[in-house]
């Protein structure tokens, strides 16, 4: 076992507890912070594979940006969760918990049936020129769809966003010849 | 419904404008010499009238002016004079057996001194009494009285009052004989 | 019915009605020195001018002189009414001093505000101003003639509505003076009601001179405590002490006066030998420790687990609260139920006033005030209920007769008929002068029962000539009277005057349609203790003799000064030896205190808001004025008060001795933990006890007779004598009597009243005295069994013969006389010569 | 010999914290003097001579103090959250180089603990953590204007965060590389901000806002959220939170150098020394803005930096990449 497996092991332990108390945490800001402990686990993780553009990335984006918009949601809110009952709660955690089982025993199988796959843990390294590269010329189509798909939504958003008195003003003026 | 949408550059252009004076206006302070008085070196004479401890005067023959009449502890707007008056054995005089200013709760707005009949309670320019102890700040009759008449050294209430503190009645300059009960004369 | 409009309002009021009045009942305060409502108008300030615009009078006229009538408009606020008024202010205040800072009215004075209000801010007068010396008026009042305006309100008042001269207008013009002739003290035991009653500072409130401003004091609602009637007060405390008392407007009880007594007699609350921690043994001790050492001795004590019986006598001067609480303690303690009176015939007499006086018989002193026939039995009215006299006195000023039977010198300010008889005769005196006042005729057609009662009364009496005069006279008033009151005294009747007193009332309330009956009772709360007295059947005298006999080992006294209050001392105290343990709750220091096991310290009325329950059934709420603790005064020693920070106020121990008593309960475990967990209202409310009347649970309960429509015993059951008990011959009949200072128990220590009571004298007919040997100021030596008692005598016209009438002083050993009503032979009476110099 | 690199990195550690917690920690004093100069006062100078021990004094004040929890906090994170504002400011000098680097005993040893080829990158990832301090300080509080003040403070710093790393997307560009060494190395002809100044602009008003100093100081708000995330902290919990703030200038500071100033390079004096002059520009123009503009309301805030700040950086991104593929 190599220093290199040590450390992916114990951060794969705080990555799955973390998520494991993320999930099952009552209090809404506790879960959300377990969840980002997790990300970081990934994030590390991913460094530790070699990718440390994508560590960046999940860290700026998931932990920085998307889990504080939780936070500021739930701090907005300040909704406090009552305690229910456990038939309630089983209602809600029976399919997710099926499909969780489901995963796991083709987890389970998979690293089982190939057991003749396993690679040594080694350093690696992907730089960010490589992955750009590498992202721009095999997958240009994509990320010019998804980019096309996030402005699209951008001006959906601005739309909605409009200043409300904007809207009643469109909707209610009538229309005369000099502002046309 | 019309409405004037501003002109964005002239907008932008005043906002600029707007930061860069600011920014200017805090560079040439930033040049100027501070104008700072450093105190303890420096204790800046304050004007006669300006209100700071408070005093208990006397008046001309020496005696304390206080007569205890509850009027500056009434008008007082944290309460923080109290006094007790009482009838002085010698001659019946009305005075204050104890006066106590909590320095402590003293906002030094003056009313005590305005409302005082007799010029006794009287705001000096001392303002350097400061405590450790918030009880040091209870200051009593004795560190109260001074031996003086403050800034109306001339004044005597009882001059005026109209009863009598020493002798008879009457013995004062604007007023008459006492009236004669058993007399037929008119 | 006139109609006016009063500064654009409309309003009607009766005929006769004074436009200052009218104006007054809209609200409209128009200002006035001179005028007063209960001594009426004659427009000597000239302050209350107004303006007349339109209707029978034009112009500027005074609103007090001026009756309303139609068509009138009021301005009260006219320019020209304003201008007049000011000139008025400016007028008055020519000759009034500078001296607002050290006058004692500064603060309330109605001079003051009217001119300040009046727009008279500087003084244009630069002559020199009238001065005039000042007298000594005697120890309640303080004099300052310079301040005068000369309303004549002092002087109105105490000679037309109190009826005493020795106060009057002297000189002419701008120079009159009201004084004594010779400076002297006053003789009115109403003159502190100068001091309410001056609108300026020259009558001022001597005991509280300089002790602090209107706005310094804390002011509650109370209640008199210092006799039966119950007279409304404002007092006013400050730094924790009792400084000043003044009259509070009781439409029914006491009008806008009080008597010197109540006003004055305060001074027992601030007392600095007030006993203020408990204690154990001698030992001082805290509440707590105390309550607990206290419950351990009752439960504890001969090694037995169960309750020591103890005998409870609580007091007529406890609020209604402590009173009821003590039977709550006693019943649930399975002790005998308490006792209320020390003295037995005082239990006796109470317990049947509670049992005849009902809602048809009982008048208030307004009723009083208009009564045009008025006798009183065996009561002293200007010594026993000071107040009461005042009414008596408004009742005879609107044409009314009055008649007192009493054997002591009466003597009331107004003319009245006074029938010195013998405490023995008084009732045979008293059926005679209603045989004599009613007509068979009359008693015939009022029924059976009333005939049947009138055929028992005698119609013939061997009185000296003197007495027969006045019972014709009283006889021929009652014949002519249509409000008859009858005032039955309990101090020194025979125990049977009561009743025969309500069967009276009841006789002429047959015959005229209406008789008032006004008992007068000894003590604040006289009336619910004999309440609670007469609900449980006990009496001191079963407790005593219970004590005497060894079946009760354990006696708690509730402020009751046992040992001044029982008549025989020598009895008293042998069975108090007898005692194991000897609890006493009180906030004053008395003789029995000291004899205490245990002491708790209790709180005055004016530190508890507490209920009394006056001689007419009258519930009353006196509201806690200040908060526990010593007097600031008391702990500054010579100079400031201190300065320290302490948790607890000094002196803040004692507690309403309802809260011990429910402490107690607490101690001992005891199955009543509503005295203990809720306040008053949940257990006097309760439709166990004797205070069924609390039907709402309202606390504190609304004011209010709380008497029975009906009382519960039957009339004309008395047994009525034909012949006059002849007086033992050879023995002198001594009674010991109340005085309006220094006899009562709580006023006796207040400072003021001690100064102004006269000294101890006992009165006696001069007849007596010279068969005796003894000359006016002489002294009497009375050589009882149990020891000698010694008084100086004052000789009297004006009394019964056979008597010797000995004010009950608390200075005086008059307990060694051994019984309430003794006689004394005259043998064993010696005198001591008047020194002369 | 493989542990005398962790050794050097040890004391490089140290010198270099212990420089930047001093140099903060000073920075509150030049702060408040300067911030009196502008305002024609003196400003502390009691303690020591012209009061430079006055930092030392309030260390002393504030390490005396009590440390207060308030009923009703969320007490682990309550405790956490000024470690994590402290922390991570001083985490993001990890990837600074302050120098040019020397040899010693035949080991380079450069003026910088590690050379990650994402370096920007993880600038933008530390400094979004930062935010956390300030969320969980003003959540766990249990107090209102605490809670208003950590809503703003992630509103704030979220929006601000956008156009920060927009403004850096040029330097990036023309440097061609994320790692902040070679950034330097780009700017060996002439320092970006003589090619970048939008750019630049844009960077400064973002610090401003993400080290939430005046007039971005909306987190904070004295005089209407009464101190915001922090009003419920004492002691040495506040404390840290100002010498967070304070590092945190610092470190921006030494951003601007890095990626806009040319870093340490400079005429005549040593590289270091330049680079701390850099470094205190930034510092300097926070104090003066401090002193010059008045606070915006919070929408003015977020329209600023969403409706101007962030089209402006875009259309300098794609200028810049315009110019680039004419003249590159």
């Amino acid at each position: 076992m190599t220093l290199y497996s040590i450390i992916f092991y114990l951060l794969g332990i705080i990555t799955l507890t973390a998520t494991g108390m993320a999930v099952t945490r009552r209090n809404l800001v506790h879960a959300a912070l377990w969840l980002v402990v997790s990300f970081f686990g990934t994030s590390l993780l991913f460094y530790l594979l070699g990718a440390p553009f994508l560590a960046a990335l999940e860290v700026i984006i998931f932990a920085g940006a998307i889990m504080i918009l939780f936070l500021f949601i739930i701090m907005t809110l300040r909704k406090e969760a009552a305690p229910r009952s456990f038939r309630e709660v089983w209602r809600q955690w029976r399919l997710p918990s099926l499909l969780g089982l489901i995963s796991l025993v083709l987890i389970g199988f998979f690293i089982l049936s190939a057991a003749g796959s396993y690679h040594r843990l080694m350093p690696a390294m992907a730089a960010p020129v490589d992955f750009g590269r590498f992202l721009v010329t095999e997958y240009w189509l994509p990320v010019e769809i998804v980019s096309f798909l996030l402005f699209v939504a951008l001006v959906g958003v601005l739309y909605l966003g409009r200043a409300t008195d904007d809207l009643e003003a469109e909707k209610s003026a009538p229309r005369t010849g000099e502002e046309l | 419904m019309t409405r004037n949408k501003p002109n964005i550059w002239k907008y932008s252009l005043s906002a600029v404008k707007g930061i860069y004076d600011a920014y200017a206006v805090s560079m040439i302070n930033f040049l100027r010499k501070p104008v700072t008085e450093e105190y303890p070196e420096y204790k800046r004479p304050l004007p006669e009238r300006s209100r700071g401890r408070i005093i208990l005067t006397r008046d001309p023959d020496g005696d304390e002016r206080c007569v205890a009449c509850y009027l500056c502890s009434a008008v007082c707007p944290t309460s923080c004079i109290s006094m007790e008056s009482a009838e002085r054995e010698e001659d019946g005089r009305r005075f204050a057996i104890w006066f106590r200013i909590n320095f402590a709760r003293c906002i030094y707005c003056g009313q005590c001194e305005e409302a005082c009949p007799t010029l006794a309670i009287q705001l000096t320019p001392d303002y350097e009494f400061c405590q450790y102890e918030v009880l040091d700040f209870v200051y009593e009759k004795e560190d109260l009285l001074v031996d003086h008449g403050g800034r109306h050294p001339d004044y005597n209430f009882y001059r005026h009052a109209g009863v009598t503190e020493k002798g008879d009645k009457g013995a004062h300059p604007d007023e008459e004989e006492p009236v004669n009960l058993k007399s037929n004369m008119p | 019915m006139p109609r006016l409009i009063i500064d654009n309002q409309k309003i009607e009021v009766p005929e006769g009605t004074k436009v200052i009045d009218a104006a007054e009942q809209l609200g409209i305060m128009i200002p006035r020195f001179c005028y007063h409502s209960a001594l009426g108008a004659v427009g000597a300030c000239r302050l209350c001018a107004v303006k007349f615009l339109e209707g029978p009078v034009q112009g500027i006229e005074m609103s007090c002189m001026t009756d309303a009538r139609d068509d009138m408009v009021v301005s009260t606020d006219d320019p020209e009414a304003r201008a007049f008024r000011r000139f008025i202010i400016e007028c008055l205040m020519m000759n009034h001093p500078h001296d607002c800072p050290v006058c004692d009215e500064g603060g309330h004075c109605l001079l003051q505000d009217e001119t300040v209000s009046g727009g008279h801010d500087i003084r244009r007068y630069k002559g020199k101003k009238r001065t005039f010396r000042d007298q000594y008026i005697g120890p309640f009042v303080q004099h300052e003639m310079n301040r005068c305006i000369h309303c004549y309100l002092c002087v109105r008042f105490y000679q037309e509505f109190t009826g005493y001269r020795d106060l009057a207008a002297y000189q002419i013009g701008y120079r009159v003076y009201y004084g004594r002739f010779e400076p002297g003290q006053l003789e009115s035991p109403f003159s502190g009601n100068l001091i309410d009653i001056c609108p300026t500072g020259v009558f001022t409130d001597k005991p509280a001179r300089y002790r602090g401003r209107r706005w310094n004091m804390e002011r509650s609602p109370s209640v008199c405590i210092h006799c039966s009637l119950g007279c409304n007060t404002v007092a006013n405390a400050r730094y924790r002490e009792m400084l000043r008392q003044e009259a509070r407007l009781s439409e029914s009880v006491n009008g806008h006066f009080i008597c010197d007594r109540g006003r004055f007699g305060f001074g027992y609350a601030n007392l600095p030998d007030r006993p203020r921690r408990a204690e154990i043994g001698k030992n001082e001790a805290s509440w707590t420790e105390a309550v607990r050492a206290l419950a351990n001795r009752l439960t504890i004590s001969d090694g037995a687990s169960e309750m020591k019986k103890t005998a409870v006598l609580g007091s007529a001067r406890s609020s209604l609260e402590t009173q009821a609480a003590l039977a709550i303690l006693a019943g649930s303690a399975g002790w005998p139920m308490p006792a209320y009176f020390a003295d037995p015939h005082q239990s006796s007499v109470c317990r049947t006033v509670v049992r005849r006086l009902d809602e048809g018989l009982a008048v208030s002193m307004k009723e009083i005030e208009r009564a045009d026939w008025i006798l009183a039995v065996g009561a002293d009215p200007i010594n026993e209920a000071p107040m009461l006299a005042l009414a008596m006195r408004q009742a005879v000023r609107n044409g009314g007769k009055a008649g007192v039977i009493d054997p002591r010198p009466v003597f009331l300010p107004f003319d009245f008929t006074h029938l010195p008889i013998p405490r023995e005769q008084m009732e045979f005196c008293l059926n005679h002068l209603i045989h004599s006042g009613i007509a068979r005729q009359e008693a015939d057609d009022a029924g059976e029962a009333v005939a049947g009662f009138y055929a028992q009364l005698p119609e013939e009496a061997e009185f000296e000539e003197a007495v027969r005069e006045g019972i014709s006279t009283l006889a021929e008033g009652l014949k002519q009277s249509e409000h008859p009151v009858l005032i039955c005294g309990t101090d020194i009747v025979p125990l049977s005057t009561p009743d025969l007193a309500a069967d009276h009332a009841h006789l002429l309330n047959r015959i005229k349609n209406t008789c008032g009956l006004f008992y007068i009772l000894p003590g604040a709360d006289a009336f619910g203790a004999a309440m609670l007295e007469a609900s449980a059947e006990s009496a001191f005298e079963d407790l005593l003799k219970a004590i005497e006999d060894g079946e009760i080992t354990a006696l708690m006294v509730v402020e009751n000064d046992l040992i001044g209050a029982y008549p025989n001392r020598k009895r008293l105290e042998t069975a108090l030896d007898r005692l194991e343990l000897l609890i006493v709750l009180d906030y004053l220091s008395t003789p029995t205190v000291d004899r205490a096991d245990f002491f708790l310290p209790t709180t005055t009325v004016f530190e508890t808001g507490s209920c009394f329950i006056n001689q007419e059934g009258r519930l009353q709420y006196a509201e806690q004025v200040h908060a526990v603790g010593a007097p600031i005064r008391q702990l500054r020693g010579r100079s400031h008060p201190p300065r320290e920070h302490r948790d607890e106020v000094p002196g803040g121990d004692p507690r309403p001795a309802w809260r011990a008593v429910a402490d107690l309960v607490r101690a001992l475990d005891l199955d009543e933990i509503r005295l203990y967990t809720s306040g008053p209202e949940s257990w006097l409310t309760g439709s166990k006890g004797p205070f069924r009347f609390f039907q709402e649970k309202i606390y504190p309960p609304r004011e209010g007779r709380i008497l029975p429509a009906e009382s519960e015993v039957a009339p004309f059951k008395s047994s009525i004598k034909k012949e006059a008990k002849k007086p033992e011959a050879g023995t002198l009949d001594i009674l010991f009597v109340d005085r309006t200072f220094g006899a009562e128990a709580l006023s006796a220590l207040s400072e003021p009243i001690r100064r102004a009571e006269p000294a101890a004298a006992a009165f006696i007919h001069p007849k007596d005295a010279s068969e005796l040997g003894l000359s006016d100021g002489d002294s009497a030596i009375l050589r009882f069994e149990e020891g000698d008692l010694e008084i100086p005598v004052a000789l009297n016209n004006d009394m019964a013969r056979g008597l010797l009438v000995i004010p009950r002083k608390p200075d005086l050993e008059w307990q060694t006389a051994g019984a309430r009503f003794p006689r004394i032979a005259r043998n064993r009476i010696a005198g001591v010569r008047k020194e002369t110099e | 010999m493989w542990f005398l690199g962790f050794v050097i990195l040890l004391i490089k550690l140290a010198a270099v914290l212990g420089a930047l917690v001093l140099l903060a920690v000073y920075l509150v004093w030049i702060e408040r003097r300067l911030l009196a100069k502008f305002e024609t006062r003196l400003g502390p100078n009691r303690a020591g001579w012209h009061g430079a021990l006055q930092p030392f004094a309030d260390g002393v004040k504030i390490l005396l103090k009590e440390d207060l929890i308030p009923e009703g906090a969320d007490r682990f994170i309550f405790m956490m959250a000024p470690a994590v504002v402290a922390t991570s400011a001083l985490l993001l000098f990890v990837v600074v180089p302050f120098g040019e680097g020397f040899t010693l005993w035949g080991r380079r040893v450069p003026m910088l603990f590690t050379d990650l080829n994402v370096g920007l990158l993880y600038v933008v990832a530390i400094s979004t953590v930062a935010v956390y301090g300030v969320v969980l300080a003003g959540w766990s509080s249990n107090s209102l204007y605490s809670l208003l003040g950590g809503i703003r403070g992630a509103a704030q710093m979220i929006s601000y965060e956008l156009s920060l790393g927009l403004s850096l997307a040029p330097v990036v560009m023309m440097a061609g590389s994320f790692s902040l060494v070679d950034i330097v190395d780009a700017q060996a002809a002439y320092p970006f901000i003589l090619v970048q100044p939008v750019g630049f602009l844009i960077f400064l008003v973002s610090t401003m806002a993400e080290a939430h100093r005046l007039p971005f100081d909306i987190p904070e708000a004295e005089n209407e959220l009464m101190g915001g995330y922090h009003t419920e902290y004492s002691g040495m919990r506040f404390g840290l939170f100002f010498v967070g703030e304070y590092v945190n200038m610092l470190v921006l500071g030494s951003l601007a150098a890095v990626f806009f100033l040319g870093g340490w390079r400079g005429p005549l004096l040593p590289g270091v020394v330049w680079f701390v002059l850099k470094v205190l520009i930034v510092p300097f123009l926070l104090i003066w803005s401090r002193a010059a503009l008045p606070r915006p309301r919070y929408d003015q805030l977020m329209a600023f930096g969403w409706k101007c700040l962030i089209p402006v950086a875009l259309v300098n991104i794609i200028a810049t990449g315009g110019l680039m593929l004419l003249f590159g």
